[in-house]
């Protein structure tokens, strides 16, 4: 039911972790729901120099985040903060139906990280 | 180790069922020989059925399925009630059990759901208690599908005896695990699917004791005896028969085996894996259940990763594409948010070795590592 | 000869079940890969037959058989048209049909059964004659399976439209016989069984056209989206699909060779056989179906001399354990004492040969011969 | 679902005919009905020295018949008359459930042939 890309990125997913020292933190999800994603950013010359998430959740919160992670790696600040729900999808060449609830929390993480950052640098 | 869901169809059941597709195809209800080989397979099932259960041939049903006995048993018996508008069951029922008594519901019946302790044990004080004066049935299954908790269902049948009500248990996973006998368990009728017991799928059975008055709820051609209309599936009930006969063959040495290999399973599990409940009765439960949760690993995560190994189990923690939330069965087992999330049912099968156990624990060992090492909450 | 009551599963359709029973045994609904295979089969499944009667797979609803399907079709329709209480239908449908309608009936409901002529064809004046404002569902068989008579649906399923009144038609009898095009002949609900075609028995289907609301009948876990629930019958499911295929495929060729066996047969018996008649249309009839009576013979012998000499045939005259008369379907149209209790059903199949004909007239004459000369009423 | 018993007296019925210069004559039901069992019977002796059927019905009425005239052929007439259902079914090794209705008529049919008989010799 589940993309190849999808499983690629739940069972392979790439920087997992805390950055250390970040600029920016972003948290969604509590306990009572079951799934938490946490992104946080190292931003340098505006550029979102290193990110990486931690998430407790199911296949799609965790490739999600992976997914999103990868994208916004490397991208400036207002190009990150331009990623959009569908950008996530098409990258992981689709998601199930009835999935899109979970889909949105990884990209919400990442754009309360750089908010987190920008509210912090102003 | 996903049995309770399904189980492969035994070889022997195969080679029983094949003759029924080409060679005896006759309609059991035709009058020439052909339909007549094939009335007598039926005839031949249901005293496999009926023998299995301890009951009589022309006690039995067949139905597609578990779920349509369910159905047939609760709402079967409504029509012959009249003014008796009132249903008792359990909160952790089969969605067969509960969804019929939902619709019966929107027809302006009244339904007491009645709960369970934080094992899953039904509470037998506030059943009692919930008892009127125009209650029509009492149904209360077995053996839990998730969590493998098994009901004092004589006692539960007690109550209704002294009561005149009727009594239904759901017997689908109990069956070919513990001793199924309808009169040790003193039930009205009892529900049957015979997928979960080697046998195929789209085949049950209802068992109605001699006595019970219900209708049908699928009308047409009057087969078995009116109950239930429809070309019989013969194949799939020679199929279900012979399985049923092997189940009560195999009894007793399939539960010693699945008893062993399910207290391997868990002491291996507390031994070797931190931060991990076993949900459900201790004691009082299925021969082939084990149902645990782990903390700051979620349920469809370390299904998929285990899924990867070749392991096959199921979760009621399911972030399921029709909804976020945990199972009734274990939210009503008023299990912590810490656990909810990370249930796994690994249900036992006869064909299941202790080389089964061994890489099932070393599969959840590296899954539960690895979503571990992910969560944000495992540090803090 | 005796198709139109089963038939043979195909050694193609047992080709495509069997992997589903000990291989690819999994649940459709468990999340794990075992579980996907499963559904994936029921996906295919669902196209082959959809693709045979030109339908779309999210409108094929999976059942236990036509007598369900047409349970479903019926009793789904109902709650969704509050106030709509009346329902038309014919006098020669199926009991699947006719006792659904009078369970509703006893519910309350209001049912117009529509006579037939001579031939069996429906009176389509007094049906639309018989249109009330709350009429919810019309519901005419495609072919009837005891004499054959192919019914105007085109012109029903007209009428319904322009009455915005839900159109139901059983075409049990006619998939594999003759077209069937759900759009062509303009149906919102069409009930299909798949061992009238070649497929396994206690499989079927129910067609629902995008946009018709209907509610279950059997209430569980919400397999086929809610519309029937109940673990898929996979290896069941697979062989139907298989066997949908597989009549699209073989249908022209096949209504050729029936229709030539059939017609050969029916003037070879009127050529060899005095007072005899043809029951049913003429032309208007299902290409497999042969339905005659023979004066001074009554059904059952018929068919149990004929049993003995390895022909397999049915009799609506039955002296059945059941009842005495003669069938629904004969008596609606009306046949003379003289011939109605003589009645045979020979229904051809794919795999039936000219050489089958031949022993069939050969054994029809030593039957008919054998009775008439123990007859009282042949020398009179 | 028929007895041997039952199969072979249907499928090679004895004593099929009508008896010459019957001296009684015993006739049970109608087209309408479906099942119409004459029986004719030639008495010497007080005994019943020829006794034939003619059956036009269902499995049940035939071999029934059968049975009938193969236990009154040889008995007296008192013999005869006393002959019952059970005596008829047993004869046959048995009959399905429900089949009971038809089962009689055969019986009937003699002893209306032997009040015939009766009747005429007064
Ligand atoms: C306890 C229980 N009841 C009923 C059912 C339904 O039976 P079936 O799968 O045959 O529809 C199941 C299995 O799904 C079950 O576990
Ligand atoms: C016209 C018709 N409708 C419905 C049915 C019932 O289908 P099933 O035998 O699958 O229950 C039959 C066959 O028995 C039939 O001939």
């Amino acid at each position: 039911m589940y993309s190849k890309k999808v499983m690629e990125e739940f069972s392979n997913p790439a920087n997992v972790g805390v950055v250390e020292d970040a600029d920016g933190v972003g948290e969604v999800g509590s306990t009572i729901d079951g799934d938490i994603i946490n992104i946080s950013i190292k931003v340098k010359d505006n550029i979102l120099e290193d990110v990486k998430f931690k998430t407790f959740g199911c296949v799609v919160a965790i490739s999600t985040s992976s997914a999103v992670v990868k994208l916004a790696k490397g991208k400036t600040v207002d190009e990150a903060m331009a990623l959009t729900n569908e950008d996530v999808i098409s990258y992981l060449d689709g998601l199930p139906e009835g999935k899109d609830r979970c889909s949105g929390f990884a990209l919400d993480a990442l754009k309360m990280a750089i908010n987190d950052y920008i509210h912090k640098n102003k | 180790m996903d049995h309770s869901a399904t189980t492969p169809v035994d070889s022997l059941v195969v080679d029983a069922m094949l003759p029924f597709f080409s060679e005896i195809f006759g309609n059991a209800s035709s009058l020439h020989s052909f339909g007549t080989e094939a009335a007598e397979a039926l005839s031949l099932a249901r005293k496999q059925v009926a023998d299995a259960i301890g009951a009589l041939p022309e006690e039995i049903i067949f139905t597609s399925g578990g779920t349509e006995s369910d159905n047939l048993a609760i709402r079967g018996v409504v029509p012959f009630n009249e003014g008796k508008k009132h249903i008792i069951t359990s909160v952790i029922e089969h969605p067969a059990v509960l969804n019929t008594c939902s619709f019966l519901e929107s027809l302006g019946h009244e339904v007491t759901y009645v709960p369970v302790d934080v094992d899953g044990i039904i509470d037998v004080k506030v059943l009692e208690e919930s008892i009127r004066k125009n209650t029509a049935i009492i149904s209360v299954m077995h053996a839990n599908n998730e969590v493998g908790t098994i009901q004092p269902i004589e006692e539960i049948s007690g109550i209704a005896k002294e009561h005149n009500i009727y009594f239904h248990t759901d017997a689908v996973q109990s069956v070919g695990k513990i001793p199924v006998n309808v009169d040790d368990l003193g039930v009205d009728m009892l529900s049957i699917s015979s997928h979960k017991i080697h046998g195929p799928k789209g085949v049950g059975a209802l068992y109605v004791r001699n006595g019970t008055n219900i209708s049908p709820i699928v009308f047409g051609g009057n087969h078995e005896k009116g109950m239930r209309s429809g070309t019989e599936n013969v194949s799939g009930i020679v199929g279900f028969g012979k399985a049923m006969e092997l189940a009560a063959e195999r009894l007793s040495e399939d539960s010693v085996h699945m008893t062993r290999m399910r207290d391997s399973l868990i002491s291996r599990v507390f031994d070797t894996i931190s931060d991990v409940r076993l949900n459900g009765h201790p004691s009082k439960r299925l021969p082939n259940n084990v149902n645990m949760s782990f903390k700051y690993a979620e349920g469809e995560s370390m299904l998929m990763l285990l899924d990867m190994q070749g392991v096959a189990v199921s979760t009621g923690s399911a972030c399921s594409s029709k909804s976020l939330k945990a199972s009734h069965v274990l939210s009503a087992l008023r299990i912590e948010d810490e656990f909810i999330h990370g249930s796994l049912r690994m249900s036992l099968g006869r064909e299941n070795t202790m080389d089964d156990i061994d890489h099932m624990v070393d599969a959840l060992q590296e899954t539960i590592t690895k979503l571990r090492a992910m969560s944000p909450l495992a540090d803090r």
